[in-house]
């Protein structure tokens, strides 16, 4: 019998900086096109409700204001797969890095569309 | 492993196995073929298919077709490197046909499976009761049929 | 000579596919087994058949959380093939990366489980802390960790750029060197060799009976692969090899896994240097036309075969997917047959049903017919220690 | 007493893992914020196997119809006070599975839940950072 493979491993990584990241302490920035919160720029949007129909969790609901629909998205349900943003024909929607959505009630998480003033009615 | 054959070739050596027991026979893609009999002479077909290393069934699709379900086995032939569907119709009222698990041991879940289901009664398949559906589900409620639409879905 | 039952599961809904598994034993000794599954039975075939095509994409990818890009990836290469279209040739390539990328990470995730299993936890902490690189490198090029929603209809959902594709040569190199040491750990470790050599065998010719697949056929030294067999996506093009270990029992289908991710560092750094220019999607129509198509995929744990029968419109008629954990089911029955209990953590996980470790027992003393809970750990704690 | 309690409880949550039925994702999030890459027990948060010891119930995964009773079954094992984590967007509303005959209902429909952490699944970060505002809920709400 050998002497197990892993002591020399185990001692070396004695040595070595620690592979933990001192969350929240200290953050990696997610990369790139990272899938997080989204972000509606209204003023693009015409009022298709493309997204709301592609949608696989039913998470945009195409809510009256000012006598048009806008997109109302529920995180809650929200699977974070973006074919909002591919179905959209005007790239209305697109990512941010925001990944931090933890909230204390499943109110909180519902992104409301704030229509571009001009149309009247406002949120 | 042998490289394997054309798929036309496939079917005209399987039609000089089985003849006209084939009732229909097309090519659905590369290294797809489907071939349709009548219900008992399924396993005829998938004997059939031993000779070209069809020991391997994928699984079993059933199909309501409305009036009828469709059992199609998606049986791999190691040799041949053709993935065959056998597919056999039975009337919807009376969904029965016999067992292909002492042939292939490796297809008895996937019949238990369509058996919870659909509905279809599988003769001589030796697992008994439910596999999938929770035991309150109600007897003789088939979830795959077509018929089958609560209203609660969407 | 009086048998006890015992029942494994179906506490454990972390798979899509539970089994619980009725042991029958003499002592110490398995002497059948019955399986019953479907504890956890969403009801996605039916779901599937109400949902458009592209709402479907996601919803299949979510059948398994570990293995999702298999999942998605046959599902819109059925579609793919029921309409006809070909893809270009950059999505095919990306997918294939994708896909190797999926596998790494779903077998070093088995494989520290495993580690556990044998109450090896270093060997867990050290092949996940490993795996947090390939998790980095997923979330780079998908955008997620797990879930990438990367296979869409008609190609791929987003493209790699230079930094993305050396990043991810980067890790590849690191994780090769890492592999090397893990190879030795699982070929030569005492602990190892005394938990997984000679348990459950799987003889060649019961492998093929019960139509198993995947690394568990492989581990019983029959060469079967999707990836040489029945090529898809950009395999035709790339070269690399089918691993098979002929012991038949769960050390080789451990080794397999180790073995295989070398082969997916090889796949996924000739396919980043011969990355085809081009589109990455094309426009897949809404609507697909009358027909049907069978798709199949060598996924982590093995075939993974989908069925779409279309009637025309923009919803399938009848979608069915078969997942390789329900195939291999019948083979760790086999397995774990004429076993001794303690031997049954390893011989189940060695099909990597997800995380057979984390499943939960419900003991059933008949005579008593007293009943109570315990996890696996505990149990083979209890009978670890009494020999 | 309640309040040496609910400060012990706040240096150190025990955790209950539970997955009511999903596809494994979150699980495997959960489990990563284990390992060493995140670590949790740097803040002395430990995953416990049983709901008697547990001070905070992680759940994961969409509430099919068979489990939805033993969860219910397992919240009231837990001793008080007792705090629960939904995560994912299955466990939060059924994400992708509503309207599956197999899903039952929301989380909150059969336990009360203190914190929802949406994503599919989350990242580890963003699940620490849940339990992290369940931690602030229980310190700034006053001991109970």
């Amino acid at each position: 019998m050998g002497l197990p493979k892993f002591i020399s491993e185990a001692l070396r990584a004695v040595a070595r900086r620690p592979f933990t990241l001192m969350y929240p302490f200290e953050r990696r920035e997610p990369p790139e096109g990272y899938r997080g919160k989204q972000v509606f720029d209204l003023s693009k949007c015409i009022n298709c409700g493309l997204c709301a129909m592609d949608c696989p969790a039913f998470a945009i609901e195409m809510v009256e204001i000012g006598g048009k629909k806008w997109p109302k998205l529920y995180m809650d349900r929200c699977v974070f797969c973006y074919q909002c943003a591919a179905s959209c024909p005007k790239n209305v929607i697109s990512s941010s890095k925001l990944y931090e959505l933890a909230g204390t009630s499943r109110s909180n998480l519902v992104i409301s569309p704030e229509p571009p003033a001009m149309e009247g009615g406002g949120a | 492993m042998s490289a394997g054959m054309g798929e036309a070739d496939f079917l005209e050596a399987l039609k000089s196995k089985l003849g006209d027991k084939i009732l229909r026979a097309s090519v659905m893609g590369p290294r797809r073929v489907a071939i349709t009999v009548k219900p008992g002479d399924h396993r005829i077909a998938i004997e059939a298919l031993k000779a070209f290393g069809g020991s391997h069934v994928s699984t079993i699709t059933g199909t309501d077709m409305g009036e009828s379900i469709e059992i199609a086995y998606h049986v791999w032939c190691y040799q041949a490197k053709i993935e065959a569907s056998i597919k056999a119709e039975v009337p919807k009222s009376s969904p029965s046909i016999e067992t292909i698990s002492d042939l292939i041991p490796g297809s008895m879940l996937y019949e238990a499976e369509a058996r919870d289901l659909l509905g279809i009664e599988f003769k001589g398949l030796p697992y008994e009761g439910r596999l999938i559906l929770p035991e309150d589900w109600p007897e003789g409620v088939y979830p795959l049929r077509k018929d089958w639409k609560p209203d609660w879905l969407r | 000579m009086t048998t006890t039952d015992l029942i494994i599961g179906p506490q454990h809904p972390a798979l899509h596919e539970p089994e619980r598994f009725v042991l029958k034993l003499d002592g110490e000794y398995v002497v059948d087994v019955v399986p019953r599954i479907g504890y956890v039975h969403r009801g996605i075939e039916k779901a599937a058949e109400l949902r458009s095509y592209i709402q479907d994409v996601y919803l299949i990818e979510r059948i398994c959380g570990i293995c999702n890009v298999s999942h998605s990836l046959v599902y819109v290469q059925t579609v793919e093939a029921l309409q006809g279209f070909e893809i270009p040739p950059r999505a095919a390539y990306l997918r294939t990366v994708v896909h190797e990328l999926n596998r790494i990470h779903s077998h070093l995730l088995l494989l520290g489980v495993v580690g556990e299993l044998f109450g090896f936890d270093t060997l867990f902490m050290y092949l996940w802390r490993d795996r947090e690189l390939v998790m980095d490198v997923v979330e780079s090029i998908t955008g997620n960790r797990l879930i990438s929603a990367f296979n869409v209809l008609g190609g791929v959902a987003r493209d790699v750029g230079p930094s993305q594709i050396s990043e991810a040569k980067r890790a590849m190199e690191y994780l090769r060197g890492r592999m090397k040491f893990y190879k030795k750990v699982f070929a030569e470790d005492p602990t190892v060799e005394k938990r997984s050599k000679g348990v459950g065998i799987l003889k060649p010719s019961s492998a093929l009976s019960l139509c198993a697949v995947g690394p568990v056929i492989r581990g019983s030294g029959i060469k079967t692969d999707l990836r040489a067999d029945d090529p898809y996506a950009a395999y035709g093009e790339i070269p690399f090899n089918v691993i098979t270990y002929d012991t038949n029992d769960s050390w080789a289908r451990f080794m397999v896994r180790v073995d295989e991710v070398f082969e997916s560092i090889g796949i996924i750094e000739y396919a980043l240097d011969h990355l085809p220019d081009g589109p990455i999607r094309a426009r897949f129509p809404r609507r697909v036309r009358e027909g049907e198509a069978v798709g199949r995929v060598e996924a982590p744990r093995g075939e993974l075969i989908n069925h779409i029968i279309s009637k025309g419109g923009d919803k399938p008629y009848r979608f069915k997917c078969r997942t390789p954990t329900l195939a291999n089911i019948l083979a760790a029955c086999e397995m774990i047959r004429g076993g001794q209990i303690a031997d049954v953590p390893v011989s189940l996980s060695s099909i990597d049903p997800c995380f057979s470790c984390e499943d939960r027992l419900a003991i059933i003393d008949v005579s008593k017919g007293e009943r109570y809970s315990a996890r696996i750990r505990d149990l083979m704690a209890k009978y670890g220690a009494s020999r | 007493m309640g309040k040496l309690a609910t400060w012990c409880r706040l240096k150190s949550p025990w955790i209950l893992h539970i997955n009511a039925g999903g596809c494994n994702g979150c699980d495997i999030e959960i489990l990563a914020a284990l390992t060493p890459r995140y670590d949790v027990e740097r803040f002395g948060i430990l995953l416990k196997p049983s709901p008697r010891h547990a001070d905070v119930m992680v759940i994961a995964g969409v509430m099919t119809r068979q489990i939805a009773e033993r969860v219910k079954r397992i919240y009231e094992q837990m001793p008080e006070p007792k705090f629960v984590v939904a995560v994912g967007a299955c466990a939060l509303t059924g994400g992708v599975f509503q309207n599956c005959y197999g899903q039952a209902m929301r989380v909150d429909q059969v336990i009360p839940v203190d914190v929802y952490v949406p994503g599919c699944p989350p990242k580890p970060e963003a699940i620490i950072d849940g339990v992290v505002k369940l931690l602030g809920k229980v310190g700034g709400g006053g001991s109970q």
